[in-house]
């Protein structure tokens, strides 16, 4: 997966969790669980859709590392690397 | 050629003699036709053409018993001499329009048996992509414009395909197969009407075997001589031996000759017999067992043989040949049936309208 | 060696009878001739075969009814029979066998143990009733184990259910008439909509009742159409808010000025919860893994069965403990407001379908979709603002409740544990209860038993 | 040129309007023709194609016999056969004389081919009732079309769409039914400009309101907008929503009308029992339950063959008032 198609996906699967969530106005190094006021159930949510489009399994260990939209690109970059 | 004023043939409706042959039709014979080796090989083309429809037919019941095939399937066995003699006469330009009783007209046609058998069996390889099945053959690359299993249902359109080929000013001749059963429904004296009236190019193909279904013709028509009543729309009728293929051919090139010329609307009343039941099976109640043994005296199939092997046409391996190269097509088109994809349900409503998907939460 | 069968004889055909035998074993037959009649709910025709060669078996009695597909006879040894495709390779019996049974007849299932007529014979605990009397029952809330049936046999029937939930409701007055959108209204404002006056015909109660309804400053009616132009979409998001903030405002004034809280507090160690939690969502689909909430939740339920004295409503001066424990789950919606809806016998779910249905409660709640018993059911609400990252809550009770649990966020201390100083994962957890219904003891009995519960996480 | 027919100027009919949009179909395509009863020499039975025999020709302004079956059908084979035919049946009640040939065959015939036989057919037609014309040429079964999938059914009740349905209709791939309510022949008015390409998806709102959604079409339109009119002076702001479209249904403009106004009235001169009416009822009630603050009330025709007396027929129909009682139930 290339780095533009992860963040698409990070951004689709923000809004599929969160409808109408303002997805392009967040900065690629924003935190957006704060941004967006995401509670722990809309980011599992996040997570399992996340994990489901990229066909990645995302452990608990590896939650850091999606706070925000450039880290989680990174990651899905490097595990589909 | 010019075309010969309506001739009325007034038969016994019922049987034929048995073993004596009806020729309906005027014109040529095959005796004085100096291209001895031609015609000869053009009646091996017409034998296995109708070999074809009746093996295929066979095995049709063959997988139905054995329940590979479902629904509805009407068989010609017995009327192939209508379905090949016919289209020996069309070019791939003219249009067919058909009745539910419609493999013969279908492989005759140029339709191959895959495509027709793998509609049989609902796949996504059937000439209908599996949508229509057994009544609803069709082939819009050879002008093949479906079974239609509305009886007369058909004859409507027929006249709007010959309509559109008229105003545009092209020379197709549009055919529309209908049985006896048709006559007592309006949309064939309605259609009969207006195509007479607008002069179209239009030859209506009456298969007549004597029965709607289960009522026989005189049960249900007052006046049971079809090709009169049809000529009393001021079109060109005629009666023919359904079961003669060479009189078939012989009759409707001279009409479909007529038709092309602007001569308007023709039709052929074609006399013939289904040996089997109307659909697949049924007790027979409507007729008798001797009436159907009659009928199959004069087997379109064994006729042609028969003249074939009196004029030395046929040497004793080819009947064997021709069998072997039949059994072979269909063997192949029941096996391809037999590996053809089914149709995602995900595509259940694809082709209910051109575009994509009708919204109908 | 070919088989016949019995033959699909129509589009409506699956099972036929065979009336005759047209041939018998050792009969020459021929591709095409007729060998047997069989009876359809149609007819009776006579069936042809398909292959040539000897009758070597007949297999079905005349006047067996069996299914398409049946073998009926073989016929052996034939000539150039291919065969029908794919009907079934059988073993080849060339010498006479005992008739089969065909092979796949649609035999009965096999019988379930005969249940006793007598209802004096019956398993203790057996209850009698339909699936349309287990789902009014479940609905309506009435344990069936209580009804005596008055249907045929001891039956618990649907008018047994009925009595039973009108009974408990008291005089048993009927659903009361509200509106899909007042219905809404009302879960977005924590109204209950039985208790809300109807306007409308036959006193049915619609959204603007409950407007008037909701607890607020004088609680006016919505501000008056403007004159009609465009209608604006935002416009009725914002009185939703606005209704929904007086609402609030409403109930928490009343909280305030009726209730004399106390407030308790403990700090948790959730080293066990926070490993089992962990190693169960590494063992588990990612749709099946919980949050550190589900355990919180869980452990707040099972205490408050251990301390009914929590679980329950004051009014009219006396206290009524809930039947059931209903968390009520405090939910923030988006774009500001608050909702609590019952998580309903939030003590009896397993982990996995606690977690399921808070989920599911949370979504409904956010899309304004909760049913009524939701809407007013709970016994004792749970806040839990660790997503928050706020350490301690101190809540407001939820009147008519007496308690308020809350949980902060679970995060790494220094602890002593043994005598020796090591970093745990604790949480703080808070009592807010109404002194008028309980002291001090009985809320920390309340705490205590959340903190031995989250003690042993398999357990929950 | 006919009182009306002006540029820009001057009021224009709806049946002028819809004899414009013929003739314009008929210059700028020579694959259209029109055929049914009367359309040439006697100008259309309700006067639509006057005229338009003398400037097309007998050949595309085609008369027919009384054979519904066959010139509908022969119109399904013309536009197989890649002609676009404009079908004209006189009326609605006639039409059942070639209802095998529009079911059977013109709303079956691509999914029964695989895809390989789109029919580009239109047939006009007339429907409904109000000219005291009895219980064989006023019924409005224009639902029992939309019944049928692989149709499009349209009900101009505008001028404009009067004017401007015909080209995309023509356009589309597969059968379309217009039906052009007969009381709406001789409404005028200043036909504006066209804004742009007509499309056939969407339901409009012809007046907006936020009390509750009025949801109509064809000819009840006039007496739903009259309604509007006279609830607005008691303080009642009805939406008008006229559907344009009768298959596909425009669920979107629907829906997001009563989430607006939570009260729905259904206006449909229909009779009731299994009518467009209840389907647009039931779809309320599947999509906008949670928006309904009140039961969705139907004005239709009541359950009775059109009668011939004056007095009978109106009582038989909705009436402007009886669309402001049923706001009333709605509302209060």
């Amino acid at each position: 997966m290339n780095r533009t198609d992860a963040l698409d996906m990070v951004r689709e699967s923000i809004s599929s969790v969160i409808p109408g969530a303002d997805v392009a106005a967040l900065a690629p190094d924003d935190a957006f669980r704060e941004a967006l006021d995401m509670d722990s159930l809309d980011f599992l949510s996040f997570v399992e859709v996340l994990s489901e489009r990229s066909g990645i399994r995302i452990e608990d260990e590896d939650t850091p590392r999606l706070t925000t939209l450039s880290g989680s690109a990174d990651f899905l970059v490097a595990r589909t690397r | 050629m010019s075309v010969a004023r309506p001739t009325r043939t007034r038969k016994d409706p019922a049987l034929p003699k048995s073993g004596r042959r009806t020729r309906a039709t005027k014109g040529d014979t095959d005796a004085g036709t100096p291209a001895r080796h031609g015609a000869a090989g053009h009646r091996t083309d017409l034998l296995e053409s109708m070999l074809r429809i009746r093996r295929f037919e066979e095995r049709c019941v063959e997988l139905y018993s054995a329940a590979r095939i479902r629904g509805f399937v009407h068989l010609c066995i017995g009327e192939e001499a209508v379905a090949v003699g016919v289209n020996a006469t069309l070019t791939p330009e003219d249009a067919v329009v058909s009745t539910y009783r419609e493999h013969g007209h279908a492989l005759a046609r140029g339709i191959p048996a895959e495509a027709v058998m793998a509609e049989m069996y609902g796949r996504t390889t059937g000439c209908s992509g599996g949508r229509g099945g057994s009544m609803h053959l069709f082939d819009a690359s050879r002008r093949f414009y479906g079974g239609n299993a509305i009886v007369a249902g058909g004859l409507p359109l027929a006249a709007g395909l010959a309509l559109a080929d008229r105003m545009r000013g092209q020379e197709h001749v549009t055919c529309c197969f209908f049985g006896d059963g048709a006559f007592a429904e309006g949309e064939f004296h309605e259609t009969a009407n207006l195509a007479a009236l607008w002069n179209l190019p239009l030859l209506f193909l009456c298969e007549n075997n004597l029965y709607a279904m289960g009522t026989a013709l005189e049960r249900h028509e007052a006046q049971t001589d079809l090709a009169m009543r049809a000529a009393s729309y001021g079109m060109v009728a005629w009666a023919v031996d359904g079961m003669d293929v060479e009189a078939v051919e012989r009759a409707s090139r001279r009409a479909v000759e007529g038709v092309r010329a602007g001569a308007g609307p023709h039709f052929l009343e074609l006399r013939t017999y289904r040996f089997r039941a109307h659909s697949m099976y049924d007790p027979d109640r409507y007729r008798h067992k001797a009436e159907v043994e009659r009928w199959k005296e004069r087997d379109p199939i064994a006729l042609l043989t028969d003249r074939m092997r009196e004029n030395g046409e046929l040497d004793d391996g080819e009947p064997a040949r021709i069998e072997q190269r039949v059994a072979d097509g269909i063997d192949h088109a029941v096996e391809a049936a037999e590996r053809a994809p089914e149709e995602p349900v995900g595509h259940l409503l694809h082709h209910v309208t051109s575009s994509p998907a009708e919204a109908v939460s | 060696m070919a088989e016949f069968t019995m033959p699909s004889l129509g589009a409506d055909m699956d099972e036929g009878t065979l009336v005759e035998w047209l041939v018998g074993p050792g009969d020459l037959v021929r591709r095409g001739d007729p060998v047997a009649v069989v009876e359809t709910a149609k007819s009776t025709i006579e069936v042809e075969c398909f292959d040539t060669g000897t009758m070597t078996k007949l297999l079905v009695e005349p006047g067996t009814t069996v299914p398409v597909g049946t073998p009926l006879a073989l016929i052996g040894p034939a000539g150039e029979r291919r065969p029908a495709p794919h009907a079934p390779e059988k073993g080849e019996p060339s010498e006479p066998v005992e008739p089969r049974t065909p092979p796949e007849p649609p035999s009965p299932p096999p019988e379930p143990a005969p249940v006793p007529a007598s209802p004096a014979a019956r398993p203790p605990g057996h209850v009698d009733a339909g699936p349309l009397v287990r789902h009014l029952a479940e609905q309506s809330d009435v344990d069936l184990g209580t009804l005596h049936g008055s249907g045929p046999g001891g039956r618990v029937t649907r008018t047994d259910v009925e009595h039973a939930a009108a009974a408990r409701t008291g005089a048993g007055p009927p659903r009361a008439r509200v509106t899909p959108l007042a219905r809404r209204l009302a879960a977005e404002l924590g109204v209950d909509p039985a208790t809300v006056r109807g306007t409308g015909r036959q006193s049915a109660v619609h959204a603007s009742d409950v407007r008037r309804a909701a607890p607020g400053p004088s609680a006016p009616a919505p501000p008056a159409s403007a004159a009609p132009g465009p209608p604006s979409a935002a416009r009725p998001a914002e009185d939703r808010a606005a209704a929904m903030r007086r609402a609030i405002a409403g109930l928490m004034s009343r909280a305030n000025r009726d209730i004399p809280h106390y407030h308790l507090s403990t700090t948790v160690d959730m080293a066990a919860a926070t490993d089992w939690l962990h190693e169960h969502n590494r063992r588990s689909p990612i749709g099946e893994r919980l949050l550190p909430a589900a355990l919180l939740l869980k452990a707040a339920a099972l205490a408050a069965r251990e301390v009914p004295e929590l679980n329950g409503f004051w009014a009219d001066d006396h206290f009524t403990a809930g039947e059931g424990v209903h968390l009520g789950v405090a939910v923030s919606l988006r774009g500001g407001g608050l909702v609590a809806p019952a998580l309903r016998h939030a003590d009896t779910l397993a982990l996995p379908r606690l977690m399921n249905a808070l989920k599911d409660l949370v979504t409904r709640a956010r899309t304004g979709r909760l049913r009524g018993s939701e809407v007013s059911g709970a016994t004792i609400t749970v806040t839990d603002l660790g997503d928050q990252g706020v350490e301690t809550v101190f809540g407001v009770i939820h009147p008519p409740q007496v308690a308020l649990v809350g949980f902060g966020r679970v995060t790494d201390r220094p602890c002593a544990v043994d005598g020796l100083l090591g970093v745990r994962p604790v949480v703080t957890a808070t009592l807010s209860a109404d002194h008028r219904a309980t002291d001090g003891a009985v809320g920390s009995r309340y705490l205590t038993a959340v903190a031995r519960l989250l003690q042993k996480p398999e357990h929950l | 040129m006919g009182a009306g027919g002006g540029k820009g100027t001057g009021a224009t009919t709806y049946r002028e309007a819809m004899r414009e949009a013929l003739r314009e179909a008929l210059r700028s395509d020579d694959r259209v023709f029109l055929m049914g009863e009367d359309v040439g020499r006697y100008g259309g039975c309700f006067g639509v194609s006057l005229g338009l025999l003398e400037e097309f020709g007998p050949e595309r302004v085609r008369d027919t016999p009384l054979s519904e079956s066959a010139f509908v059908g022969a119109g399904i084979g013309a536009a197989l056969a890649g002609m676009r035919p404009i079908v004209e049946i006189m009326t609605v009640n006639f039409s059942l004389l070639a209802l095998d040939q529009i079911l059977n065959n013109a709303a079956t015939l691509l999914h029964m081919s695989g895809g390989q036989l789109p029919v580009p057919l239109v047939i006009r037609t007339t429907t409904g009732a109000g000219r005291q014309l009895a219980a064989q040429h006023s019924h409005s079964l224009e639902g029992w079309y939309a019944h049928i999938p692989g149709l499009r059914v349209l009900a101009p009740a505008t001028l404009e769409d009067a004017r401007h349905m015909l080209a995309p209709a023509l356009a589309d791939p597969d059968p379309v039914l217009i039906f052009e309510h007969g009381s709406l022949y001789n409404a005028s008015g200043e036909l504006p400009p066209p804004t742009g390409p007509v499309d056939l998806d969407h339901a409009a709102v012809r007046r907006p309101g936020t009390d509750i959604s009025l949801i109509t079409y064809g000819g009840s339109l006039p007496k739903a907008l009259a309604a509007a009119d006279e609830l607005a002076s008691g303080g009642i702001s009805a939406e008008v929503i006229d559907l344009r479209t009768l298959r596909p249904l425009d669920q979107a403009v629907i829906a997001s009308s009563v989430a607006r106004t939570h009260r729905a009235v259904v206006v449909d001169e229909a009779w009731r029992t299994g009518s467009l009416a209840a389907e647009l009822s039931a779809r309320i009630a599947e999509e906008s339950f949670y928006d309904l603050d009140a039961p969705v009330e139907r004005v239709c025709s009541a359950e009775v063959p059109i009668p011939y007396a004056r007095r009978l027929e109106e009582a038989a129909l909705p009436q402007t008032a009886d669309v402001v009682a049923a706001v009333h139930r709605a509302v209060d």
